[in-house]
């Protein structure tokens, strides 16, 4: 029994190793006073949460939100996304595809919540935040300060490390700043957001260029992680491209419009590309006086990897896109572009990508007229001065790591990011950041690195336990109007009103299983908790403090019975229960109460029945004891389960 | 018999201020005394006469009930509860044949751990003067087959 | 399992014509809408054992045979419900105990041979009882009660003195036994029966010591025990008589004289001295030749008489209550100044439902046993 | 003690292939001759039929036949037949007795041929020795009181009483009450029709 | 009815009762007493004017007591005689004449104070049985409150009621307050298919007479509510689902589900209800102004006298028993008996006139004949051998002997016997042979069996009617068994004498089986019992022999049960291998030895 505990096992009792133990144990965990949730089938997390790269518990802070409590909501977001100003701007939300509402109506809008959130958070001032304690004496160098870094910096420093953060430029921000156009992505939000992070103990030190890895071991730190970003742009490699002038890499092109030049490049401009780089550049250039601006895309619309909204804004601002379409040859004219030939394009089979292969149509060379060309067709790190550290480089100049751990050729040094990837999301980039200081601190630590599988997704069915009926539209954010767009950089996408959130955040089905918050354990100081299966059958548990609960060995201990490996817990309140059918009505209970927690109410017939108000209950089980018929009793303390325990006791 | 007896003991501990009593005692002291089944209840006002005398006809020699100090209760009045029923239960134990021994009342506060852990021996000391509980003896024999 | 379909067998279970009259003459079914005695019977004949024996509702039953009375196929259902707890209890099935299964618990103690009770507290001075004797005096729990439901204002150890008291009057010196023990009616009737079995061999033996040739109860339950039960599973020797019936026979034979008493008083017929056993004039007979007393009877007086709600220390619920009003009511209606009753739980019972529902005006009247009332009257 | 001048005839039947399938009839015929008082023993393919019944009378006068015993299906399906059959031929009808070698032998263990025949054999051999003590029996006859009494005049009582009195018989009805009717007088309406009861 | 008062050929006795029968089949000796009407039944012409002169006022028994006659009164208006009688039961008296109003009224002067019962005798060659039943009285069934409660009442109540010749002059209303009833409740086998109360069986007539009362209740009342309450609505015969249609068309409720007890408001008198609606498992709550137990019936409570006087057998429903339940329902086990109406079963008028007609039928057959013959199959006794000790008697169901042991007389009347050898196997003496089925012929059947080979078979007795036929039943089935039984048969299991399996076992028969019908099958009223008796004797000496008393079984087994044959068959041979050749040999000898002893002590 209790007296009999080994010392050996587990007794951190720190959130995560509950979670983690639960989730190894098959174990979850319900709180209906707090979620309202669904009871438990099956570990999953809710759909959208296995969409998100960096794992936001979403359908949590939605849940704060509907009960107005920004400030949590903001906490959760948090906990696993340093930035959600502005994923809640420029995320490309998978999450929102994943949504189980868009399977019969729009999805929630889940990236504007987010950024609701963070906003609430600029408006009302920011909590003070406190330095992180330093815990560890280790120090961790990150080269680059864009998403993927400050997330990693952000993980590493609330881990306890010491984080420094190299920046060529004098901003930080990395392509937030350089490739993400303000009216998207506004310069303060990122400020702010990096403004945090520093906060917490991060040093930054801007223009500051990294040449050797080495020399970053021999100043002490103890790992390195490269999220040096991919700011190169890619050739077009087609005839007359090196020819003439008026050929520019969209990546300089917005670098340049976003530290703030508003010099036009041109009047008619073709913008090669279907990514947001080519999307962002076109409508930059559109903002800065071009009179014409194209795209060129060599797939369909659909095949387009740009924001859906983005396509939409751009075309609603004045671009004009030519699907399908491929350039051939540059054609110029003394040294200066003219225009480009292009070839029609037809969809043939799917490529490794899952977008089908586009294929030209012999013959069907046009050409578009143009003064400049901007090519966004991709981009990469740059990543000469890291080749001859002794890192391995892929035939696409990208890092080579261990996918799983993010570790590269040279111990202790890891990379992520576009640096890693290609150019790819924001969220993407934060995702990376985790997996990086996970493994960093692994590394350091000496564990192995080796991380658990991300979930799957399980429940895809709408069932009828998480369909809501009621229908409500998606709320669309406000935006300014297209005709105060044009030169202006501002923001074009305005926040959510307080009531427009709690409204929108109410439609989530919440689907999957409970918030995961485990907010129940660290919120509720009043009550304890036990941990009791489906019907409170196989007894278990914990009479204890949360802190004290020492989950692992009552669990453990619970599990190891009779086979029952995979046993479903759930985490109730220890309060007092009346069956209705038992009660007589004697008021005796009442008269025993304390707290006046129970009350005999009077029924249509005119005799009386008992009432317990769980909210003040405090779960000191009097009532059970004077209760003659059994109708009160306990819960987890019945008098069946106290019965047990003594059989147990005399075998 | 008497001389290898080790007694079993149920003591019905209130949450608040024996049950960490009761932790600490069998923490810090490895002496503490085997074959005594620790009940936590939430409180002492939930001790019951069913609780002890279901005890007893499963073969307890002796019942303790271990509740706050009836100052320091944690929900108020339960440690005074505690004493009327089991003023109740010592008249019914008693009438059933028991000794009056069998059956103990104390109270502690959540430091007590030493005290605590010197009634309970001093208990167990009573008991085993007394022998074995006068229903144990067959008990054993059909106690498997009757529940 | 066969000792179930030998109880469908004895019970006559299977002739069931699905009428429903057993369901709307039971006083739970009244009440608790769930509960059908006809559902129960027919899932037991077309189900497997298990549906029926894991059913909640077998322990509902308050085992008080109104529907054996009318039952037109004559199925001894309450038969049916003892031996389905007894397997159900097999199963380890258990009804929900009152008072945390304190009784139960109580009573399986006493199945231990070798404890030393001291239960004679009662017997004053001015009481004669011996230690051996023809005739002998049950007392059954009484003294236990005494201290379990004092608070309810129920001393149910005054029928002990009052019943010793009675048979004192009439020259007669009971035997009184101070190792008795509970009669295990509880036990039988919450399906042990192996508990059952120990108290009744323990009885007889102890009976048989003290030399009595009949046995005495004022408790009805007993008085069933012994009389059905007993000789069901051990050679009973001895004769039992119930202490109306003894009363009875002494007013037959002129030896009992009364004071007159100037009272309206009405009476209720226990389940188990009544339908079980068929005895309804006897108490009205003592109470008849009390002068100047009026008996005033209720609507369902003598075989028609509804349950105090509970029985055997089981199920006591939201119905229980609901019988017990009813039944209040009805006694009030009669405009009797007084309830005898000639059960000690119809007692306990009523008692607890007066208690509980104080403010009502509409249930409230005193409640006596008839052997105190009797005892009291003499001259 | 069976008179002196016993004459049995045994007539085993194979009943098309019903006995002889599972019987070996031409053994029982052989085994049956032997037997003590047989003085004749025949087989038919159906004893029943016509031809079966020409041979009894046939052997009866034959052999002068004074007990008969036929080996074949049951007494009470065809007991009358061969009473009828033995009468003609002028011997009285209870000297005709009858082995039932078919429902309760060739029918009922159709896949053991020797034991059903051992059993049929056993089967004639014990209906052989009761054959012997068959006495005649005479039929007594008695003159019927053309009347009728019928007791109780309800509705079942007027209907038998009416029949009877129309056929042409003297009826006395009797009658507990004071008038005819019965029950059905109470009545007011009778169903299905729903008409009078009166 | 008036044509049974003309018809030439009926002579009615009406207020009249057979006092004995005698005789037999084609010669019946009956004695009736016909009772004084007291007013001359052939010159009253019913005017009525006596009535109105009497003072005596008691209840009408034709109107279910809800009016009243007078002490002179004619039974209903079209009553057959059409004549009036004194019930003198009622009459203020003639000895000293108190009253006489009602013979000075009488211009005809058919009133005769003097009148006395008469007695008539006549001989019938037949006599039909035509008593009729009884309803069922609900007083002992407490829960309705019949006769506590007013407004409770029995249907036979209600056809009063209804009836436009009734005393409410046709308008159906509440015994309480005389209002038309608003809402009227039917309660469906009150006294029937019950253990407890009334009868076990089904009255057969009721679900159809509630029917029709409804419908008669909707015919006046268009607007009134009635709900019948049943368990299972039996609606079996022509038209008569069609019937059940109606009523429900009608707007009339059926509720499956009995009440348990009607409870009356002292207020309104009103009558309340809980039921459960079985098939819905609700328990409701009904109220009625009025409640209608439909009644079961019940065999006449006069039918032991006429059961003693023609030696008639009853079923275990109280009924008389017939030949044959299917292939002679109309015939009395007596011959020249035969049943009419309910005497036999309860039913309705339509099937009560159809059994009349097929009596008189069957009748007419004895009757055209003009002889019976009489089967050969009889006992014959040997009066020198006889001890008249009265057994054989006493066993005989058609009680075709009786002995007057004092006297040293033994009548037997063959006519009347049956032929099932009951008495010839209870005859220690010997003096009673069964014609056909003799002793000698028995025991030859036993040794040719036994006389080869007799550890390997077993000895089976059946009986003609039940499991002689079962075991064809069992051969036409084609259903197999063990080839070691030899059959031996009797008329009835009745014949088989102890001595008959005493012999078998002498001889080497490991096993008997005696083999009759079903208790209620006999097709010689109740003579199996006898066979039973003797068995259990048996076994009881076997076991003081020190022979296994499995070795002989007793089986029931009906014409229709080849399968149970077969099955009763393969069992046996099961047992009868586990008996031991030893076991048989010291079987023998002990017999033999007991038979010895036996003969030695007569000597």
């Amino acid at each position: 029994m209790a007296s009999k505990k080994s010392k050996s096992s587990k007794t951190t009792g720190s959130d995560s190793s509950i979670q983690d133990f639960l989730n190894e144990k098959g174990v979850t965990i319900q709180f209906p006073e707090i979620c309202d949730s669904f009871p438990i089938q099956e570990i999953t997390m809710s759909s959208c949460r296995v969409a998100c790269p960096a794992g936001v518990n979403i359908k949590a802070y939605l849940g704060a939100i509907t009960r107005g409590d920004f400030q949590r909501a903001l906490e959760i977001v948090k906990e696993t996304n340093p930035l959600p100003g502005i994923c809640g701007r420029v995320c490309t939300h998978p999450c929102e595809s994943e949504c189980r509402r868009g399977e019969f109506e729009d999805p929630l809008a889940i990236c504007a919540l987010k950024r609701f959130i963070a906003d609430y958070e600029l408006k009302n001032g920011s909590k003070n935040i406190e330095p992180c304690k330093r815990t560890k004496k280790e120090n961790v160098a990150i080269v680059g300060s864009g998403p993927a870094g400050l997330t990693s910096a952000n993980d590493l420093v609330r881990m306890g490390y010491g984080v420094t953060i190299f920046e060529e430029l004098p901003v930080a921000g990395g392509m937030l700043i350089t490739g993400i156009p303000p009216y998207r992505l506004p310069r303060d939000i990122i400020q702010a957001e990096i403004d945090n992070i520093v906060k917490l103990g991060v040093e930054l030190k801007t223009n500051t260029k990294v040449d050797n890895i080495d020399d970053l071991f021999k100043q002490g730190y103890k790992a390195v992680f490269l999220a040096i970003g991919a700011h190169e742009g890619l050739k077009l490699k087609v005839p007359g491209e090196d020819e003439y002038e008026g050929i520019v890499d969209c990546i300089k092109f917005l670098r340049k419009v976003n530290r703030g030049e508003r010099d036009k490049p041109g009047e008619r401009i073709i913008v090669i590309g279907g990514g947001n780089s080519a999307i962002d550049s076109a409508r930059s250039a559109l903002r800065l006086g071009c009179s014409e601006v194209y795209i060129v895309y060599r797939r369909s619309r659909k095949e387009m990897p740009a924001n859906e909204d983005e396509i939409k804004e751009a075309e609603a601002e004045g671009v004009k896109i030519n699907y399908l379409a491929a350039p051939v040859r540059i054609i110029g004219k003394d040294d200066k572009v003219t225009g480009m030939e292009c070839t029609k394009m037809k969809l043939g089979e799917p490529d490794q990508s899952g977008r089908r292969r586009p294929i030209p149509i012999p013959s069907s060379e046009f050409v578009v007229e143009a003064d400049t060309i901007l090519s966004a067709i991709s981009q990469k790190p740059y990543i000469s001065c890291f080749k001859d550290c002794g890192i391995k480089i892929t035939k696409w100049d990208t890092f080579e790591v261990n996918e799983k751990t993010l570790m590269t050729s040279k111990p202790g040094v890891f990379a992520g990011g576009d640096a890693v990837t290609g150019p790819s999301t924001v969220i993407d980039a934060i995702a990376a950041g985790h997996r990086a200081a996970h493994a960093i601190d692994r590394y350091i630590c000496g564990k192995p690195l080796e991380k658990e599988k991300s979930p799957e997704i399980v429940q895809r069915e709408l069932t009828p336990d998480t369909f809501s009926p009621e229908r409500a539209t998606r709320l669309k954010a406000k935006k300014i109007p297209i005709e105060k767009r044009e030169d202006s950089f501002a923001e074009v996408e305005l926040t959510l009103n307080e009531d427009e959130a709690v409204r929108e955040a109410k439609r989530c089905l919440r689907c999957g299983p409970c918030v995961e918050c485990i907010h129940c354990i660290k919120e509720c100081e009043k009550r304890m908790f036990g941990i009791s299966t489906d019907k409170g059958k196989e007894l278990l548990m914990v009479h204890g403090l949360p802190k004290n609960i020492k989950l692992t060995e009552e669990v453990s201990a619970m599990l190891n019975v009779k086979g029952k490996v995979a046993a479903e817990v759930r985490i109730e309140p220890i309060v007092s229960e009346v069956s209705e059918e038992m009660c007589r009505g004697c008021g005796q209970c009442e008269s025993v109460c304390n707290y006046s927690a129970i009350k005999v109410e009077e029924k249509e017939d005119g005799l009386r029945i008992a009432h317990v108000d769980a909210a003040i209950c405090k779960g000191c089980g009097t009532c059970a004891s004077v209760c003659p018929t059994g109708a009160s009793h306990l819960s987890l303390f019945k008098s069946k389960d106290i019965e047990k325990e003594l059989e147990g006791f005399f075998g | 018999m008497a001389k290898n007896f080790i007694p079993k003991i149920v003591a019905f501990c209130c949450n608040w201020s024996t049950a960490p009593v009761v932790n600490k005692a069998v923490e810090s002291d490895a002496q503490f005394p085997p074959n005594i089944k620790i009940v936590k209840l939430m409180c002492g006002g939930m001790v019951t006469l069913a609780f002890i005398l279901k005890a007893f006809e499963l073969g307890a020699d002796g019942v303790f009930v271990a509740t706050c100090r009836v100052e320091d209760c944690h929900y108020v009045t339960g440690a005074r509860r505690a004493v009327d029923v089991c003023d109740n239960t010592k008249k019914l134990i008693d009438m059933l044949g028991f000794e009056p021994g069998r059956f103990k009342l104390g109270r502690f506060s959540s430091l007590e751990h030493k005290v605590f852990e010197k009634a309970i021996n001093e208990f167990i000391g009573v008991i085993k003067k007394m022998g074995p509980s006068p229903i144990k003896v067959q008990r054993r024999t059909t106690a498997s087959t009757s529940r | 399992m066969i000792s179930l379909k030998s109880a469908i067998k004895n019970s006559k279970a299977y002739l069931c014509l699905e009428c429903g009259k057993c369901t709307s003459v039971c006083p739970v079914s009244k009440f608790n809408k769930g509960f059908s005695p006809r559902v129960l019977v027919n899932r037991t004949l077309r189900y497997s054992e298990n549906d029926i024996l894991t059913n909640k509702n077998i322990w509902a039953c308050l085992t008080c045979a109104m529907c054996d009375l009318r039952c037109p196929a004559d199925i001894a259902y309450i038969d049916l419900t003892q031996a389905t707890r007894l397997e159900a209890q097999k199963l380890g099935e258990e009804a929900i105990c009152s008072h945390g299964g304190a009784a139960q618990a109580m009573m399986r103690i006493m199945t231990a041979t070798n404890l030393q009770q001291k239960r004679m507290d009662w017997v004053d001075n001015d009481l004669k009882v011996a230690e051996k004797g023809e005739v002998l005096y049950f007392v059954g729990c009484l003294p236990h009660f005494d201290i379990l439901f004092s608070d309810k204002g129920v001393h149910t150890i005054r029928n002990a003195k009052s019943s010793v008291k009675i048979l004192n009057y009439l020259g007669i010196t009971p035997a009184v036994m101070p190792q008795e023990r509970c009669c295990g009616h509880d036990l039988l009737w919450s399906g042990d029966m192996e508990n059952f079995k120990k108290l009744a061999e323990y009885n007889i033996n102890e009976i048989k010591k003290t030399g009595a040739k009949k046995v005495v109860f004022s408790c009805p339950e007993g008085y069933r025990t012994f009389k059905i039960d007993y000789p069901k599973y051990f050679d009973v020797d001895f004769e039992v008589q119930h202490i109306t019936e003894l009363l009875r026979d002494a007013i037959n034979e002129g030896k009992l004289k009364f004071r007159e008493i100037d009272k309206v008083i009405t009476f209720q017929d226990p389940c188990r001295l009544g339908r079980h056993l068929g005895i309804y004039d006897a108490p009205r007979k003592v109470l008849s030749s009390i002068q100047k007393l009026k008996l005033t009877e209720m609507q369902r007086s003598k075989k028609r008489a509804v349950c105090c709600g509970v029985s055997a220390w089981m199920n006591c619920s939201f119905y229980s209550k609901r019988i017990q009003m009813l039944r209040l009511k009805e006694a009030k209606e009669t405009g009797a100044e007084l309830f005898v009753l000639s059960c000690p739980k119809c007692e306990i019972h009523f008692n607890c439902a007066m208690k509980e529902e104080e403010a009502r005006d509409d249930i409230k009247i005193p409640t006596e046993q008839l052997v105190t009332f009797v005892a009291d009257a003499l001259t | 003690m069976p008179q002196d001048d016993l004459r049995i005839g045994v007539f085993v039947c194979d009943c098309g292939t019903n006995i002889a399938g599972s019987v070996d009839t031409d053994a029982l015929v052989e085994e049956a001759r032997k037997m003590d008082n047989v003085v004749c023993s025949i087989k038919n393919r159906y004893t029943c039929a016509e031809p079966g019944q020409q041979e009894i009378k046939k052997a009866i006068k034959e052999h002068k036949l004074n007990r008969v015993v036929v080996a074949s299906c049951s007494p009470r399906m065809h007991e009358p037949t061969f009473r009828g059959c033995v009468s003609e031929a002028g011997l009285n009808p209870y000297l005709v007795d009858m082995a039932n070698i078919r429902e309760q032998c060739s029918w009922v263990h159709m896949g053991d041929r020797e034991a059903a025949t051992k059993k049929a054999g056993d089967t004639i051999k014990a209906y052989v020795a009761r054959a012997r003590y068959l006495e005649p029996q005479e039929e007594k006859e008695i003159a019927v009181k053309q009347s009728a009494l019928i007791i109780g005049g309800g509705v079942a009582g007027i209907q038998a009483a009416l029949d009877l009195a129309d056929a042409g018989y003297k009826v006395t009805l009797v009658e507990k009450e004071p008038s005819l009717g019965g029950l059905m007088a109470q009545l007011d309406k009778t169903y299905p029709t729903m008409d009078c009861s009166i | 009815m008036m044509d049974v008062g003309r018809h030439p050929n009926i002579n009615l006795l009406t207020y009249s009762e057979v006092e004995s029968i005698s005789g037999y089949i084609g010669n019946f000796h009956v004695k009736v007493r016909k009772k004084a009407r007291y007013v001359y039944e052939n010159e009253c012409t019913a005017c009525g004017d006596c009535t109105k002169v009497c003072p005596v006022i008691v209840p009408d028994e034709f109107q279910q007591g809800f009016s009243s006659r007078k002490a002179i009164y004619i039974a209903f208006p079209q009553a057959v005689p059409s004549s009036y009688l004194i019930n003198m039961d009622n009459c203020l008296g003639t000895n000293p004449i108190a009253c006489g109003k009602c013979a000075e009224k009488c211009e005809k002067k058919c009133i005769d104070y003097d009148m006395k019962d008469e007695s008539v005798k006549f001989d019938v060659g037949v006599v039909i049985v035509a008593t009729g039943m009884d309803v069922f009285d609900p007083t002992p069934l407490d829960e309705y409150g019949y006769t506590k409660y007013e407004n409770v009442i029995t249907s036979m109540e209600f056809e009063r009621l209804i009836s436009a010749g009734g005393p409410s002059d046709g308008h159906f209303i509440r015994l309480t307050d005389s209002k038309r009833p608003e809402t009227v409740g039917f309660i469906q086998c009150v006294g029937s298919r019950s253990e407890k109360y009334g009868n076990p069986y089904c009255s057969n007539i009721c679900c159809m007479n509630t029917i029709k009362d409804t419908l008669l209740l909707k015919d006046h009342y268009p607007d009134i509510e009635a709900k019948v309450f049943y368990i299972d609505i039996r609606a079996f015969g022509k038209g008569f689902e069609d019937l059940f249609r109606r009523s429900k068309e009608a707007g009339i409720t059926y509720i499956r589900g009995i009440p348990g007890e009607i409870f009356e408001d002292p207020k309104t008198r009103n009558l309340k209800v809980m039921v459960e609606d079985t098939t819905a498992n609700k328990i409701e709550e009904h109220e009625f102004d009025m409640f209608v137990l439909s009644v079961g019936v019940t065999p006449r409570f006069d039918m032991p006298e006429v059961q003693q006087l023609l030696t008639l057998s009853k079923t275990s429903d109280g009924f008389f028993m017939e030949a044959h339940p299917k292939l002679k329902p109309v015939d009395a086990p007596t011959s020249g008996v035969f049943f009419a109406g309910c005497a036999e079963a309860p039913k309705d008028v339509k099937d009560s006139v159809t059994q009349a007609s097929a009596a008189a039928a069957r009748a007419e057959t004895v009757l055209s004949a003009g002889k019976v013959k009489l089967e050969a199959i009889t006992s014959t006794i040997n009066t020198d051998l006889c001890r008249f000790c009265a057994v054989c008697a006493k066993g005989c169901p058609f009680n075709a002997i009786s002995v007057n042991p004092k006297k040293k007389t033994i009548s037997y009347v063959e006519a009347l016997c049956k032929g099932c050898g009951t008495c010839s196997a209870d005859c220690q003496f010997n003096a009673i042979t069964m014609k056909h089925f003799t002793d000698e012929q028995i025991i030859a059947q036993i040794d040719a069996y036994l006389e080869e080979d007799p550890y390997s078979k077993v000895i089976l007795f059946t009986c003609n009617w039940c499991s002689y036929a079962g075991a064809d039943t069992c051969g036409l089935a084609r259903l197999q068994y063990p080839p070691n039984q030899r059959l031996i048969r009797t008329m009835c299991s009745g014949r088989v004498d102890e001595k008959f399996v005493l012999h078998a076992f002498k001889n080497g028969a490991p096993m008997v089986v005696v083999s009759g019908c079903h208790y209620a099958d006999c097709h010689y009223i109740d003579a199996n019992r006898q066979t039973q008796k003797r068995v259990e004797k048996l076994w009881d000496k076997f076991e003081r022999l020190g022979i296994r008393p499995e070795r002989l079984l007793l089986e029931w087994i009906s014409a229709a049960e080849g399968q149970r044959f077969a099955k009763i068959m393969r069992d046996n041979e099961e047992l009868r291998k586990k008996v031991t050749k030893k076991e048989i040999e010291h079987t023998i000898k002990v017999l033999t030895e007991e038979e010895e002893k036996k003969k030695a002590k007569k000597k």
